[in-house]
C-alpha cells in the first residue's frame, strides 16, 4: 500500500468516527463531516450530470451543429427546445420575470402527472386485480408433508389467507364510510393485517442494517492491521509512517472523548434526551 | 481414408452452412461429422406464416411454422431452429436467431436505429426462411423462402384496453363527484389521526416559538408523492404564515427547490403576509442521500424545531431523520407511499400516513368540497377493486379464466 | 397570462402523456424519449439555481452568525473543489502548478463569501479585492501552466487521482457510515416504540420478535422459527402491501388527474 | 417502583453504547457459532459442487457499495468456491457502479487462489488465476433487461469486447460459448429490480438454471419463486453468505459477522423485553393508584 493511499484511509476512518460521535450527541466533529460531505457530494453531482447527463442528453445530439448558428443546423436541432426551457427556469434569478420559471415547471408537471395516470393503473391497479383471482390450490390446501402444515407459502390456506388479508387491509383506506359496526370490525382486521406485515417487514430490515455496521467495523480493523503488518505495503520504509498515524488519530480521538466528558461533567444537568 | 472423410465431410458442410451460420460450423466436432452419413436428413418444417407483430413501434414480424415430422416424432433428431431473414427472396438471408425444438414460433425484434446491426427497416419486403438444425450440429437450409412481409407500427394497442377503461371510468367518477361536490352535496369523511395532528403541531410551534421543519423527501417532482407533498405543503406554510411561525424547507432536488419556493411564496401572499416570505427558508442541500440525511440531521439538533413533518418519497433515510426527529423532541408527522418505509415511520413518528392516506391529506388539510369529491371516487375505486377480485375468485376456481385474463395487461 | 398559462400547460402535456400509454407507433414513441429528456435537461439546468441557493444560504448564515456558520467555508470549498477536479486532469506525469491553483481557487472562493458576508463597506471592499487579486492569480496559472488542462466535453476528470480520492476516502466512508448509523436507530426505535399498548402494537411487537430471533441458532425449533417467519413476509406482508399497493395506485392517479385537470391547483401555491 | 419508569425512559444512548461495545467486543473475541444451513442455500452449493472441472458458471454482480455489505461476502464465498473446483466464470455487472465491486473482488481472489488452502479436508493447490481463462469480465452495459435478452442469443450481441476492450472472439475461455446455453447456470447477485429481470427475462425466456443472492429485506420476496421452481436456491442477506461460508468451509466477512448479528440481535431484544416490563409494571402501578 502507497503512503498516500494510507493517509487517505486514516481521513476515512477518521471522518467514519466524526460520523459516529453523531450517536453521544452534535459535536464539532460531526459538524465538520457533514458540512464537508454536503459540499463533495454536490460537487460531485454536479461533475456526473455535466458528464453523464448533459453531454448524453444535449451536446451529444447537438454535436453536429454550430455554435454561431444557435445549433439550429443540428439534425436534431429540436434539443434546443429543452435547452431554452431550462434557460427559463433561470429568471428565477430577477425578481420581475421569475413567473416566466413556473412555465418549465408546469410542462415539467404536466409530463410526470401525465406519465403517471395510466402507468400507476396498470401496474398497481389492473395488475394486481389480475393477480387475486387465483386458482386456489384445495388438492393441497393444507401444504406439504415435509412443513407444518401453516408455514407452507404455497399452500391453498396461505393463498386464501392473502385474498381475505388483502380485501379487509383495503377496507380500511375506505374514506368516505364511517368505521363502525360490521364495516368497523372489517377495518380493524385490516389494520391488524397491516400491523403484522410491518413488524415483520421491520425484524427482517433489522439484520440488514447491523450488516452495515458490522461492515464498518471490518473495515476498520482492516486498516489497523494494516498499520502493524508491514508485510502488505509496497516499501516497508513506511511501517514507522503507518504507526505514527495511528497513533495520532487514537491519541486525538481519545483526547477529544475525555475533554467532552470532562466538560460535561462540569456542567451541573444540561443535557436531558 | 478417416481424413479424406473429414475433409469430404466439410466441404458438404461448406455447402449446406450458408453465410451468417459460420459460428455454428465451428461447433461441429468431428466425431459427429464422421458419422455424417450415417444419420439420415429430418423433414423440413412447413407453413411458414408472417405476421407483423402487433401493439408494437414496429421493426419487428412474427414467424410461424408447423416443426418437422422428425422433431420429437420420426426420427427425433430435431434440437432446433435456426431463423434467418433477408429484403430479398434470392439474395442472401442472415441468421437473426435460433429456438430450441418443439417450438413453432419466434419474435424478430429488432432495432429501430438505422445504424444498430439489428435494425429491421419498416414498410419493406421481408423475406424468411426456417432452417432445421439435427442433434448432430448439421444445419439443414430449407428450400421453403417465405415472404413477402412488412413490419409496421400500430396506433392503438390492444392489450392496453383494460387500463383505458380502467382509466376512463376513474375519471369519470373524479369528475361526477367533484361536480356533485361543488353542487353542494354533503360528502361524509372520516377522520384521519395524522392529518388533524398537523393544525395542532403548528400551533404547537407556534407555542414554542420554534421553527417547522417540512422535509419533501428524496422524490423529484416528477414523482405524484412529491406533487401531493407540494399542495400539503402550501395549507401548512398558509397556516405557518398566519401564526408567524419559522418554517425550514431543506430540498434534495433543485426543480422541488424551485417549486417549493413557488408554493410558499404564494401561501404567505394568500395569507396576507407577503413580506414575511424569506426565499432562503426553501433552499438546496445536495443531491446525495446521505449527505443530505447528515445535513437535515444536523439541522435538527440546531435548530430543534418543535414540529418535524416528512411527506412524500423517502428511502433508507426515513428512520435516521425519524430518530433524529425524536431527539431533538419534535412532534412528527410523516406520509409516504414507500412500502418499506412505512413501517420505520409508524415505529418512530407520531403519526403516519399510510400510503394513500398522503394522497388524501392535502384534500383534507384544504377542506375544499371539490377536493374531497375525488376521495369518494377512490373509494369507489376500491370498492369496485373487491367486487370484481371476489367474483374472479369464484370464477377462477370453477374453471373459467377468461375472467381474469380480462384484466391483463401487455408490458 | 401569468396566472392561466401554466395550467393550460400542465393539462396540455398531461393529456398528451396519457394518450402515448396507448399509442404504440414510432411517432408517439419518440415523442415519448424526446419529453423524458427535457425533464433531464430541465433538470440540469435547474441545478445551477441549487448551487446558488446553497452559496446564498451558507453567505447568509455567516452574515447573520448562526451557530456552526463557520463550517459553511468547508461546504462551499468541497463544493468548488470537487468541481475543479471533476474538470480538469494532468497531461503528464508532473502535477505542476495544480496544487497552487486549487488553493488560488478556495482563497477566491473564501475571499468571495466573506465579502458577501460582511456588513462594512469598507471590509466588503478589501475581500473583493482578495478575490479579484486570487483568480487572475488562478487565471494566470490556469494559461501558463502545462502540466495538466481543463476538459469539458470529455469526462477525463473521473480519471483525476485528486477526484477519485476525495470520492474513495472522503465521501464514500461518511455516506456509508451515515447508513450504517441505521444499525443504532433501528435498535432505539425498536426500544422506544415496541411496547405492548394494544392489540394493534402487541401484533407489530410479536411479529417483529418472531422474524429478528429466525437466525438464533441456541434457540429450541429454530427450524421452525426462520420458516414462521418466511410466512409472515409471504402471506400477511403481501397481504398488507397489496392492499396498500392499490390504494397508492388509485392516489397516485387521483391526484394526478386532479392536477391535468386544474381542479388541484396548490402545487403551485394556488390551493 | 421508580427503576421500571426509568427503564421505559431510558436515554437511547445507553443502548448504542452497549450495542458498539457488544459488536466490538464479538469482533475482537474470536469465537464461532453454529450456523444452521437451510435448503435454499445448500442448493446453491450443491450445484456448484457438482459441477466437473472446465464448466462455466455466469455470475452476474449487480449491486453497488450501499449492498456491500451483505452481497460481497458471497461473492468472495461463492467465486472462490468455483475456482477451487476448476470451474470458469462469465462475470457481468448490470449495475452501474457494479465494475467496481468485480474489480475488487477479482484482485482479492486472485491473491487468495494463489495460495495452498484445504477446504472440508480436501486440499487445494494454489495457482494463477488467469484472465481469459479462468474467468471472462463483460462489464457493464446500461438497459439491463434488454442485455439479459441479448445475451440470450449471443453475448457478442450486447458485449462485442469485454470489460478490458479485448474482443470476445480472442479470449480462450469465449471460444465456441455463445449464450447461456454453454453455461452451466446462472447466480445472480443483486440488491434491486435487476433480480426481476433475470428471473422473467432470463429464466423465463431461456430456461437456465438460476440462483439467486439477495439482500437480507429483498429475500423473503422472492420465495415464491423458490416453490414455482423458476429460481433454484436463494442465498439471503449476510445469514445466506455466512451459510454459503460455512458450507464451503470458508470462513469469511459473513461468519465473521454472523455471531455480532446475533450478538446485536439479542441485545436488541433484551431492550425491547426491558422497555415491556418498564411499561407493565409503571402500568400496574399506575392502575394500584388509581383504584385507591
Amino acid at each position: 500500500m502507497e503512503f498516500g493511499q494510507y493517509l487517505g484511509l486514516t481521513f476515512a476512518i477518521f471522518v467514519t468516527l466524526a460520523i459516529l460521535s453523531f450517536l453521544y450527541k452534535d459535536n464539532p466533529f460531526y459538524r465538520f463531516a457533514e458540512h464537508l460531505v454536503v459540499g463533495v457530494s454536490a460537487g460531485y453531482f454536479v461533475i456526473i450530470l455535466w458528464f453523464q447527463g448533459l453531454d448524453d442528453k444535449l451536446f451529444g445530439p447537438l454535436a453536429d451543429g454550430d455554435w454561431y448558428f444557435a445549433y439550429l443546423n443540428s439534425s436534431n436541432a429540436e434539443y434546443m427546445i429543452p435547452a431554452i426551457l431550462g434557460c427559463l427556469m433561470w429568471t428565477r434569478f430577477s425578481k420581475n420575470y421569475s413567473w416566466v420559471s413556473r412555465w418549465p415547471m408546469a410542462m415539467y408537471i404536466g409530463i410526470s402527472a401525465g406519465l403517471a395516470i395510466p402507468l400507476e393503473m396498470s401496474n398497481r391497479v389492473n395488475k394486481q386485480l389480475a393477480a387475486m383471482m387465483v386458482d386456489i390450490k384445495w388438492d393441497q390446501f393444507l401444504g406439504g408433508a415435509d412443513m407444518l402444515w401453516l408455514l407452507d407459502i404455497n399452500s391453498g390456506l396461505s393463498q386464501v389467507l392473502v385474498l381475505v388479508g388483502t380485501m379487509l387491509a383495503i377496507i380500511y383506506f375506505f374514506f368516505s364510510k364511517a368505521h363502525t359496526g360490521v364495516f368497523g370490525k372489517a377495518a380493524t382486521g385490516g389494520i391488524w393485517v397491516l400491523m403484522i406485515g410491518f413488524g415483520a417487514s421491520f425484524g427482517f430490515t433489522v439484520m440488514a442494517r447491523i450488516s452495515l455496521f458490522i461492515n464498518r467495523i471490518q473495515d476498520t480493523a482492516d486498516w489497523g492491521k494494516t498499520a502493524f503488518d508491514a508485510a502488505e505495503t509496497a516499501n516497508p520504509n513506511y511501517h514507522s509512517g503507518f504507526q505514527v498515524v495511528f497513533w495520532a488519530l487514537v491519541v486525538f480521538v481519545i483526547g477529544y472523548v475525555v475533554w467532552e466528558i470532562m466538560k460535561t461533567l462540569k456542567e451541573p444537568k444540561a443535557t436531558a434526551q | 481414408m478417416k481424413l479424406q472423410l473429414l475433409l469430404l465431410s466439410l466441404l458438404i458442410l461448406m455447402f449446406c452452412v450458408p453465410v451468417g451460420a459460420q459460428e455454428d460450423s465451428a461447433m461441429v466436432d468431428s466425431l459427429a461429422v464422421d458419422s455424417l452419413a450415417a444419420l439420415p436428413v429430418p423433414a423440413p418444417v412447413t407453413d411458414i406464416g408472417l405476421s407483423d407483430l402487433p401493439n408494437d413501434h414496429g421493426h419487428a414480424v412474427v414467424v410461424e411454422w408447423t416443426p418437422s415430422t422428425d422433431d420429437g416424432s420420426g426420427l427425433a433428431n430435431v434440437v432446433g431452429y435456426q431463423i434467418n431473414y433477408g429484403l430479398s427472396k434470392d439474395g442472401p438471408l442472415d441468421s437473426v436467431g435460433f429456438v430450441p425444438s418443439a417450438s413453432g414460433s419466434y419474435e424478430h425484434v429488432g432495432s429501430k436505429d438505422e445504424n444498430d446491426r439489428t435494425y429491421i427497416p419498416d414498410h419493406t419486403d421481408l423475406y424468411y426462411r426456417v432452417d432445421v438444425k439435427t442433434v448432430d450440429g448439421r444445419l439443414l437450409v430449407s428450400a421453403e423462402v417465405a415472404g413477402p412481409v412488412q413490419s409496421s407500427g400500430q396506433w392503438y394497442n390492444t392489450g392496453r384496453t383494460a387500463v383505458l377503461i380502467a382509466v376512463a371510468l376513474f375519471s369519470f367518477l373524479t369528475i361526477f363527484y367533484v361536480q356533485q361536490a361543488k353542487a353542494g352535496k354533503e360528502l361524509y369523511i372520516r377522520p384521519i389521526g395524522g392529518i388533524e395532528a398537523v393544525d395542532d403541531a403548528i400551533g404547537r410551534a407556534t407555542e414554542m416559538g420554534r421553527p417547522i421543519l417540512y422535509v419533501l423527501g428524496l422524490g423529484t417532482a416528477a414523482d405524484v408523492a412529491t406533487i401531493a407533498s407540494f399542495t400539503i405543503l402550501g395549507r401548512v406554510a398558509k397556516r405557518v404564515a398566519e401564526y408567524q411561525t419559522p418554517i425550514m424547507v431543506p430540498t434534495y432536488d433543485p426543480i422541488v427547490m424551485t417549486v417549493a419556493q413557488e408554493v410558499v411564496k404564494s401561501s404567505y401572499m394568500d395569507a396576507g403576509r407577503p413580506d414575511d416570505y424569506d426565499e432562503d427558508s426553501v433552499h438546496f442541500v445536495t443531491q446525495s442521500q446521505f449527505a443530505y440525511v447528515a445535513a437535515v440531521n444536523g439541522m435538527m439538533l440546531r435548530e430543534r424545531p418543535a414540529t418535524c413533518v416528512y411527506m412524500g418519497k423517502f428511502f433508507a433515510e426515513s428512520l435516521l431523520l425519524a430518530e433524529t426527529g425524536s431527539v431533538a423532541g419534535s412532534i412528527q408527522i410523516s406520509g409516504t407511499d414507500e412500502i418499506a418505509q412505512i413501517p420505520f415511520f409508524i415505529v418512530a413518528c407520531d403519526y403516519t400516513l399510510i400510503g394513500e392516506e398522503l394522497y388524501a391529506a392535502s384534500a383534507y388539510l384544504g377542506r375544499e368540497p371539490k377536493l374531497l369529491g375525488s376521495l369518494k371516487a377512490q373509494d369507489w375505486g376500491k370498492g369496485l377493486f373487491v367486487v370484481l377480485s371476489i367474483i374472479g375468485i369464484i370464477l377462477a376456481n370453477f374453471g373459467v379464466e377468461s375472467f381474469g385474463a380480462l384484466f391483463e395487461v401487455a408490458d | 397570462m401569468k396566472r392561466q398559462a401554466p395550467f393550460a400547460l400542465v393539462f396540455i402535456f398531461g393529456i398528451f402523456m396519457v394518450i402515448q400509454f396507448f399509442v404504440p407507433h414510432e411517432t408517439s414513441e419518440n415523442a415519448y424519449e424526446f419529453l423524458l429528456d427535457w425533464i433531464i435537461i430541465i433538470g440540469i439546468f435547474a441545478l445551477a439555481l441549487g448551487i446558488w441557493s446553497l452559496f446564498k444560504v451558507s453567505t447568509e448564515k455567516i452574515k447573520n452568525r448562526k451557530e456552526a456558520s463557520e463550517y459553511s467555508y468547508i461546504t462551499l470549498i468541497g463544493l468548488f473543489v470537487m468541481m475543479a477536479f471533476g474538470f480538469t486532469q494532468r497531461t503528464g506525469e508532473s502535477w505542476g502548478l495544480y496544487f497552487i491553483w486549487i488553493l488560488l481557487c478556495c482563497a477566491c472562493i473564501v475571499a468571495l463569501m466573506t465579502m458577501r458576508a460582511s456588513v462594512d463597506q469598507g471590509k466588503k471592499r478589501m475581500w473583493a479585492i482578495g478575490a479579484l487579486v486570487t483568480l487572475v492569480g488562478a487565471i494566470v496559472v490556469a494559461i501558463f501552466d502545462d502540466a495538466w488542462q481543463f476538459y469539458f466535453t470529455d469526462p477525463q476528470g473521473f480519471e483525476n487521482t485528486m477526484f477519485r480520492a476525495f470520492f474513495d476516502y472522503v465521501m464514500m466512508p461518511i455516506l456509508a457510515t451515515m447508513f450504517a448509523l441505521l444499525a443504532f436507530f433501528i435498535a432505539s426505535a425498536a426500544y422506544r416504540a415496541f411496547r405492548a399498548r394494544n392489540v394493534m402494537a402487541s401484533l407489530l411487537l410479536l411479529a417483529a420478535l418472531l422474524v429478528m430471533s429466525r437466525f438464533n441458532p441456541y434457540l429450541p425449533f429454530a427450524e421452525y422459527v426462520a420458516k414462521a417467519s418466511n410466512w409472515l413476509m409471504n402471506v400477511p406482508n403481501l397481504a398488507a402491501q397489496r392492499a396498500i399497493v392499490v390504494g397508492i395506485g388509485l392516489g397516485i392517479v387521483g391526484t394526478a388527474l386532479k392536477v391535468i385537470l386544474g381542479i388541484e391547483r396548490g402545487y403551485m401555491g394556488k390551493g | 417502583m421508580q427503576a421500571f419508569e426509568k427503564l421505559m425512559m431510558l436515554d437511547r444512548r445507553w443502548i448504542f453504547l452497549l450495542l458498539i461495545v457488544v459488536c466490538v467486543f464479538t469482533y475482537v473475541f474470536d469465537f464461532s457459532i453454529p450456523i444452521l444451513t437451510e435448503p435454499e442455500t445448500e442448493a446453491i452449493y450443491n450445484f456448484v459442487d457438482s459441477l466437473p472441472p472446465g464448466d462455466i458458471v455466469f455470475i452476474a454482480i449487480d449491486y453497488d457499495p450501499n449492498n456491500m455489505a451483505e452481497l460481497h461476502p458471497m461473492t468472495y464465498a461463492v467465486v472462490e468456491h468455483c475456482w477451487r473446483k476448476e470451474l470458469k466464470i462469465i462475470f457481468t455487472s448490470l449495475s452501474q457502479n457494479g465494475p467496481g465491486m468485480v474489480d475488487q473482488a477479482l484482485r482479492d481472489l486472485s491473491d487468495s487462489l494463489a495460495q495452498d488452502r484445504t477446504y472440508n479436508g480436501v486440499e487445494f493447490k494454489g495457482r494463477e488465476i488467469v484472465r481469459g481463462v479462468d474467468y471472462t469480465f463483460l462489464g457493464y452495459k446500461p438497459y439491463y433487461a434488454i442485455v439479459i435478452l441479448g445475451m440470450g442469443q449471443n453475448f457478442r450481441l450486447p458485449f462485442s469486447n469485454d470489460y478490458y476492450g479485448t474482443p470476445l472472439d480472442s479470449i480462450p475461455m469465449m471460444q465456441g460459448v455463445f449464450n447461456y446455453d454453454q453455461c452451466a447456470g446462472v447466480i445472480d447477485l443483486s440488491g434491486g429490480n435487476i433480480t426481476d429481470a433475470w428471473i422473467s427475462y432470463g429464466q423465463g425466456r431461456f430456461g437456465f438454471p438460476l440462483f439467486l443472492g439477495l439482500t437480507g429485506v429483498m429475500t423473503a420476496q422472492y420465495y415464491p419463486y423458490l416453490g414455482s421452481g423458476q429460481v433454484k436456491g436463494i442465498m439471503g442477506g449476510l445469514l445466506g453468505a455466512a451459510q454459503y461460508e460455512e458450507l464451503a468451509d470458508n470462513p469469511g466477512r459473513a461468519k465473521d459477522g454472523m455471531r455480532i448479528q446475533l450478538s446485536a440481535h439479542l441485545v436488541i431484544i433484551l431492550f425491547i423485553v426491558m422497555g415491556n416490563i418498564g411499561f407493565f409494571a409503571s402500568k400496574r402501578r399506575l392502575s394500584k393508584e388509581g383504584g385507591a
